[in-house]
């Protein structure tokens, strides 16, 4: 059998985690994620990519090591594991390196995706007829509602037809 | 890690196997499909693979005729069929051919049918690691056969193999459907890997470190380490683009702001490293049969493994030479072309290493050598062919022409078909326990290499002349060249029809095979043809230097090989000089 | 499929002995030297060195492949099984050996890739004084765009002046391969790629002035794929010139059908479309053509419903800038959006000429074959040959 | 993953060989076997070679939100407004919590402790549908705002990052809501149902003009939005159906675990089960900081 801890309990086919580790890491592993949520509400650009993405690797290690026994296993297990992960990394890294030196190629031409494009002409349009007074009279009731459906209660609007919300 | 130590103490302990067959064999121990279709037995399961391969060998083989024919002649030959029209039949059934070749026959050959049948007896075991998982990988196999079926039936398919967007999203045939079947046939095809990975990891049996293993496991090793690493990519790629086509997922898919030059990032991450799925274990069959017909101990045994493996690493590194005009980066470019290099390496180093394996030899020119042989001459040519799509300017000419097109062919077919029916040849015996006739077996293997180089040589020629491949039709000036193809193309038909045949006929009235008809070391050998249900009637034999071939001296009584025991002088001798 | 087959084993044989090919006025067909083992004319300034770096592999992979045949023809002679010769125990190792045929193989590949590198960095790097050419793909052809606003579905360039194509796509992928300039380049949708060649200045012979190369697209790119060929025009510099200053102001200084008739094969109709009634890809438009002329009516589907609709000008109209509003019965919504792609003056030209194919009195001069002869003439593609039928 | 096969094995018992432990009989030992220890091994590292293709599966996900975050990392800050960060995190204490006991269950396992291995799968199971029902409260979410993937995304209106003075302030509707005094509303008593729901429907209904009225002051939206709602799904989509799928397995092993099948000597399913499980919790812990902690 592989390296053994000390401190723990070995069973059998393969090694045990004590309560106490378990249970420790555990809380590890919350403590490391409320400080991810933390550090991510500073806005520390450009470094709060490198610092979540730091402590996810430390959370995934922590994980990896002891709630998977690697630290314990059969080196080999973990060896295949990494290399998992290296390969990930040239598939990513190549990929995002070619598409990273084409950027100005694919931006001369990207154009903007269409639903969008529609999207907010749609919006632009409503919102240019909207009216404050009418909205709160909406709201606090003192303009009545005819529950008939968005389109037909906004043609009560005011200023107009462009207010129809589209659904 | 295992050990590498030898073990010629235990040697003397192996022990010849029965040379009468026992009455019951894996093939007759139950009867009735179901006893087949949900076996747990590796041998079973590989023999199934077998024939559902050549099922759809014959399919493919029929779309590649009909492709042939109709570019006998310039203008179209073929028939509209409803509302398609020739072009659009004949780019369906270049498709169906590429897709049905690649996914359904090439991928699983060697690997999936005789890896399954010879890699646990070789390592001397009842069985691989995961039996369940073995039999749940060929019915995944089925699984994704129905649905490239059901793509033939229920629409066709016409994006080519490659499924390239943004052809692949907008075209109206059925894509998801293929791509189903594709993504399922990649989990069969990772399901084989995890399964001999394991196998070759944890079962080996005594005495056999991973430097005493026959040179086939290393081969399979090695496709598994790549099965495992590539396949995966092919999978989320593939249900990627069904997600793209049904619900406009935006990242290939330029009119969202997505990238095409992507897809093809992800595809051939996995589809580069998966020639060498396919060539890799064609290989592992060479390297077997080349040493057992030359009756020599193979030559520089660690070079021809660690090949293999740095094949399947460097693999993953070079899948840009694809695209060296598709609008990657000049960078990029440089660096797949530099790196694409790096694999031609070993390669070479095994052609070497076998031929001079056969130096000073008996060179036995018996049919699975012959077909070794054809391997060497054809995948010397395909290999040969690919350092032009390597090196940049040239491949900038070359790209989807019919230069590329023959040269994966001799690649695949010259080299892993070539493989898998010298593997079939060596061991059917093993297999069916039948001896096969030698002189049509012999003579189907020239008929079909004359037919495949009629067939493909002159399609270099087109290449060079600037034929673009995947074209319906072509200029007039093209003619020649392709009627000539085209004849190839049947002479190779007569060539596997004398093959099937020949193989078919020595089921029922071949010769009874003998235990070891070749003289092989490794495990497989030691046991009765066909194996008993698990493998090894008594004991089984210790592992030894698998090339070791003077342990076994030929027997023109029962023209079989029998065991010799190690003598105390050949203990002497390996003392002095350790095999590796 | 067999009488097709027979049909074409005919017209094919025929086809072997018909080489004479109409010409265009000062087209040059002298042959040219050919490129070494069947490869066009070297045609451009680059296509030198990308044969040379095909020799040298070539002749170093001879060398390999001639030690592998001679090798292993050899050994199985020499060694081969017969009574009285066995195998000879040999080392099973030897590390010099294989050190050697790891080392020297590596060294040759490096030089392989070196020369590769080198040449391919050549055609990369377009000189900065290069003539731009625009070029747009689309299933199924080609459109090339000049500096002075000529537009063509060949591909006509200077010679001896190097070229820059700058190009996209606006469907699927398609590939620009010209094999005599030994150049080809994917052209993607949503980015531009770029390509160029300098035709080299002696293709052309005293007292010519023009020769053409075949240009194909080599990334399949559906059902007309194998169609999507065209022709490259090198022009001397003079009747380039005045090609570009004829062809940028045709639709003024042509009658209209004419000037229709040339938009037709600029925006690449032809490869879908023949001007009877045969069916291609598209519906033949003679047919319609003459429904307009007799105010009949169009079989079409709207939102997948089938109906008759009133053959006329609007519904031209529409069908050619959104085809897919009105779909003619029994064939696939395959054809281009051309929204924003025509001007209203190109528009309107090519509905004459769409409009004129029924009739009597314009259907001669106007015929495809007709303007082909002309400058912008060239290969028939396959459509034009079905529809002679 | 588990390799153990009920049917009975009487395989020729390698006398040869020199391992002749007689385990003939030993239902928990696969007859091709030699050992438990080298039945353990095996599928351990089954399970890990399975492991890896789990994450070059996931892998193409990963490099397709790298790709698409550095070409357009405008739209990434942009959309990650429509994301809660409460519920994500929320989501991955629930799955630490699950791979805390599922950790416990091979513990338990391990040591034979049925009553703890039970204790322990079913908590999982709780856990795990902990994370589905958070996730269908994400995702309704997502529905109602129209927020999905490629050609279905359709905003609502009152679904609108808003910007001011190039800072984001907020979707337009939580705004609206939060101007208009909207953040809890309460029905006023002794409406009939239609009035009430008439009432709901007048405020959503100023909800929406009112966020349209402020789309004027929004900066132009990044084009691609939809491809980041496709990563976004699709991320967390398959995530999804790696947690289902564990799900079956876990009860799998509690039913197996209650009759008894598990002994120190053989809990390799155990053990796998909970290797995948954590591997579908360290996935969570990258998509948690790169779908939800974008700033």
């Amino acid at each position: 059998m592989s390296a053994t801890a000390a401190h723990d309990d070995h069973h059998g086919l393969a090694h045990t985690m004590s309560p106490k580790m378990l249970i420790g890491i555990w809380a590890a592993l919350i403590a490391l994620t409320g400080f991810t949520v933390w550090t991510a509400g500073l806005h520390l650009h450009p470094f709060d990519l490198v610092i979540a993405m730091i402590i996810a690797t430390v959370k995934a290690l922590l994980v990896a090591l002891f709630f998977m026994h690697l630290l314990y296993d059969r080196p080999f297990n973990g060896l295949v594991f990494m290399l998992s992960f290296v390969f990930a990394a040239i598939f990513v890294v190549f990929s995002m390196f070619d598409t990273g030196n084409n950027q100005t190629l694919i931006a001369a031409r990207s154009e903007v995706a269409p639903v969008v494009e529609e999207w907010r002409a749609t919006i632009v349009e409503e919102a240019a007829e909207g009216d404050m007074e009418y909205i709160r009279g909406l709201v606090d009731g003192s303009i009545p509602f005819e529950h008939e459906g968005h389109g037909e209660a906004a043609e009560g609007a005011p200023e107009g037809d462009g207010a129809a919300a589209g659904h | 890690m295992s050990s590498t130590t030898q073990t010629t103490g235990t040697a003397t302990t192996a022990v010849a196997p029965q040379q009468s067959s026992p009455s019951e064999n894996y093939l007759n121990c139950s009867k009735g499909f179901l006893s087949w279709f949900f076996t747990l037995d590796h041998k079973r399961i590989g023999i199934m693979y077998l024939c559902a391969i050549f099922v759809s060998f014959a399919l493919g083989g029929f779309f590649a005729l009909a492709l042939r024919t109709e570019l006998f002649f310039p203008g179209m030959d073929f028939p509209a069929i409803g509302s398609r029209s020739p072009e659009a039949v004949y780019n369906q059934m270049f498709t169906l051919h590429g897709a049905i070749m690649v996914f359904l026959v090439i991928i699983p050959s060697i690997p999936a049918a005789l890896g399954n049948f010879v890699l646990p007896i070789m390592l001397g075991q009842v069985d691989v690691a995961f039996p369940r998982l073995n039999l749940f990988s060929f019915h995944l196999y089925v699984i994704g056969a129905i649905f490239f079926v059901a793509t033939l039936l229920g629409g066709g398919l016409d994006t080519g193999w490659t499924f390239y967007t943004p052809y692949s999203t907008s075209t109206d045939t059925m894509v998801i459907t293929a791509v189903m079947g594709a993504f399922i046939l990649g989990f069969s095809s990772i399901f084989t890997g995890i399964n001999f990975m394991v196998t070759i990891h944890k079962m080996r049996p005594p005495g056999m470190g991973f430097f005493n293993m026959p040179l086939f496991l290393w081969g399979m090793y090695a496709t598994a380490v790549i099965q495992v690493l590539a396949t995966p990519v092919l999978g989320i790629t593939l249900l990627m683009l069904a997600i793209e086509r049904s619900v406009g997922l935006g990242i290939f898919d330029p009119a969202l702001g997505g990238d095409p030059v992507l897809f093809q990032h992800f595809f051939w991450f996995y589809s580069h490293p998966a020639v060498y799925i396919m060539i890799l274990p064609g290989m592992a069959v060479i390297s077997e049969i080349i040493s057992v017909f030359s009756r020599k101990h193979i030559f520089g045994y660690k070079f021809i493994a660690i090949s293999s493996i740095a094949i399947a690493l460097f693999g993953f590194f070079v899948w840009g030479h694809h695209m060296f005009t598709s609008g990657q980066s000049t960078a990029m470019s440089t660096i797949f072309s530099a790196i694409t290099f790096s694999v031609a390496v070993p390669s070479a180093i095994k052609m070497f290493n076998w031929m001079t394996t056969m130096y000073k030899g008996e060179i036995v020119l018996k049919a699975p050598m012959v077909w070794a042989l054809g391997f060497m001459w054809l995948f010397g040519i395909g290999g040969l062919t690919g350092l032009f799509l390597g090196t940049m300017n040239t491949d900038v000419y070359y790209h989807d022409t019919y230069f590329v097109v023959a040269h994966f062919h001799y690649v695949m077919v010259g080299g892993t078909l070539w493989a898998f029916f010298g593997g079939i040849y060596y061991w059917w015996p093993k297999i069916t326990g039948k001896m096969y006739d030698e002189k049509p077996a012999i003579i189907g293997s020239l008929v079909a290499l004359l037919g495949f180089n009629v067939l493909f040589f002159p399609q270099f020629f087109l290449g060079n002349m600037g034929m673009p491949r995947r074209y319906a039709d072509y200029l007039p000036e093209f003619t020649l060249w392709h009627q000539v193809s085209t004849i190839g193309a049947y002479i190779l038909l007569v060539g596997l029809v004398i093959v099937a045949w020949n193989l078919l006929k020595s089921l029922t009235s071949g010769r009874k095979a003998p235990a070891n008809p070749w003289g092989g070391n490794t495990l497989e050998w030691h046991t009765s043809s066909p194996p008993p249900h698990y493998n090894f009637e008594n004991s089984i034999p210790t592992a030894d230097d698998p090339y070791d071939l003077d342990r076994w001296a030929w027997d023109p009584e029962t023209q079989s090989y029998v065991h010799v025991p190690l003598t105390e002088a050949d203990l002497a001798a390996r003392a002095a000089h350790p095999a590796h | 499929m067999l009488t097709n087959f027979i049909t074409h084993l005919t017209a094919g044989l025929l086809a072997l002995q018909e080489t004479t090919e109409e010409l265009l006025p000062g087209q040059d067909v002298s042959p040219l030297q050919p490129g070494p083992q069947f490869f066009p004319p070297q045609a451009s300034t680059t296509a030198a060195e990308t044969d040379t770096v095909y020799l040298l592999i070539f002749w170093l992979c001879m060398v390999a492949f001639v030690i592998i045949v001679a090798g292993t023809g050899y050994f199985v002679w020499k060694y081969r099984a017969r009574d009285g010769h066995k195998a000879e125990k040999t080392s099973t190792h030897d590390n010099v050996l294989e050190v050697t045929w790891t080392v020297i193989p590596t060294l040759l590949f490096g030089v392989m890739f070196w020369v590769g590198m080198k040449g391919y960095m050549g055609l990369k790097q377009a000189p900065g004084d290069a003539y731009p050419i625009q070029v747009t793909a689309q299933k199924w052809s080609w459109k090339f765009t000049y500096p002075n606003g000529a537009e063509s579905p060949e591909l006509h360039v200077p010679i001896g002046r190097p070229v820059k194509l700058t190009m996209t796509s606006l469907d699927v992928l398609h590939s620009l391969f010209i094999p005599a300039f030994r150049v080809k380049q994917d052209v993607v949708p949503g980015r531009y790629s770029m390509v160029w060649f300098d035709a080299k200045d002696d293709l052309i012979a005293e007292g010519k002035t023009v020769r053409l190369f075949d240009l194909f697209c080599t990334e399949y790119c559906g059902e007309q794929h194998s169609a999507m060929i065209t022709k490259v025009h090198v022009h001397t510099d003079e009747a380039f010139a005045e090609w570009a200053e004829e062809t940028a102001n045709f639709i003024q200084n042509e009658p209209a059908y004419i000037a229709g008739g040339k938009q037709f094969l600029i925006s690449g109709c032809n490869a879908c479309h023949a001007i009877d009634d045969a069916a291609g890809t598209g519906p033949g438009l003679g047919a319609l053509s003459q429904w307009i002329k007799d105010g009949g009516t169009v079989p079409v589907t709207v939102g997948g419903i089938a109906q008759d609709v009133p053959a006329d000008d609007n519904y031209l109209r529409e069908s050619i800038l959104q085809s897919s509003a009105k779909l003619h019965v029994g064939y696939a919504n395959q054809m281009p959006l051309f929204q924003g792609q025509l001007t209203e003056e190109q528009l309107s030209v090519l509905m004459i000429y769409i409009k004129s194919l029924a009739d009597e009195n314009y259907r001669a001069e106007s015929t495809l074959s007709q303007l082909e002869g002309g400058d912008e003439g060239g290969e028939a593609t396959p459509n034009d040959a079905e529809s002679g039928n | 993953m588990s390799s153990t096969s009920t049917t009975a094995a009487d395989a020729p018992h390698d006398a040869g060989t020199g391992h002749g432990d007689d385990h003939a009989h030993d239902v928990t030992l696969a007859h091709h076997f030699e050992s438990h220890e080298q039945q353990f091994d095996a599928g351990k590292l089954g399970i890990w070679v399975f492991l890896v293709t789990e994450i070059l599966f996931f892998s193409g996900l990963f490099c397709a939100y790298a790709i698409w975050r550095g070409l357009h990392p405008e739209v990434f800050i942009y959309s990650h407004h429509y994301l809660d960060t409460f519920w994500g995190a929320v989501n991955t204490v629930v799955l630490l919590v699950s791979s805390l006991t599922a950790a416990w269950a091979v513990r338990s396992a391990q040591l034979g402790d049925q009553k703890n291995l039970v204790r322990n799968l079913l908590l999982t199971i709780v856990c795990a549908f902990g994370f589905l029902g958070i996730k269908t409260i994400e995702y309704s979410a997502k529905v109602h705002h129209g927020t999905l993937p490629g050609e279905h995304f359709k905003p609502h209106p009152s679904a609108m990052v808003l910007v001011e003075d190039g800072e984001y302030i907020g979707v337009a509707g939580d705004l609206a809501r939060k101007e208009l005094g909207l953040v809890d509303p309460e029905m006023p008593a002794g409406l009939t149902e239609e009035q009430e729901l008439a009432l709901v429907e007048a405020r959503a209904h100023a909800i929406e003009l009112y966020s349209a009225k402020l789309v004027e002051q929004a900066d132009p939206v990044p084009p691609s939005v939809p491809t980041f709602f496709s990563i976004y799904f699709f991320m967390t989509g398959l995530h999804g159906v790696h947690v289902v799928a564990g799900i079956i397995a876990m009860f799998w092993l509690l039913k197996r675990a209650k009759r008894g099948d598990f002994t120190p000597k053989y809990f390799g399913a155990v053990d796998y089960t909970a290797l995948y499980w954590h591997l579908v919790d360290l996935i969570w812990i990258y998509l948690f900081p790169l779908l939800y902690l974008i700033s």
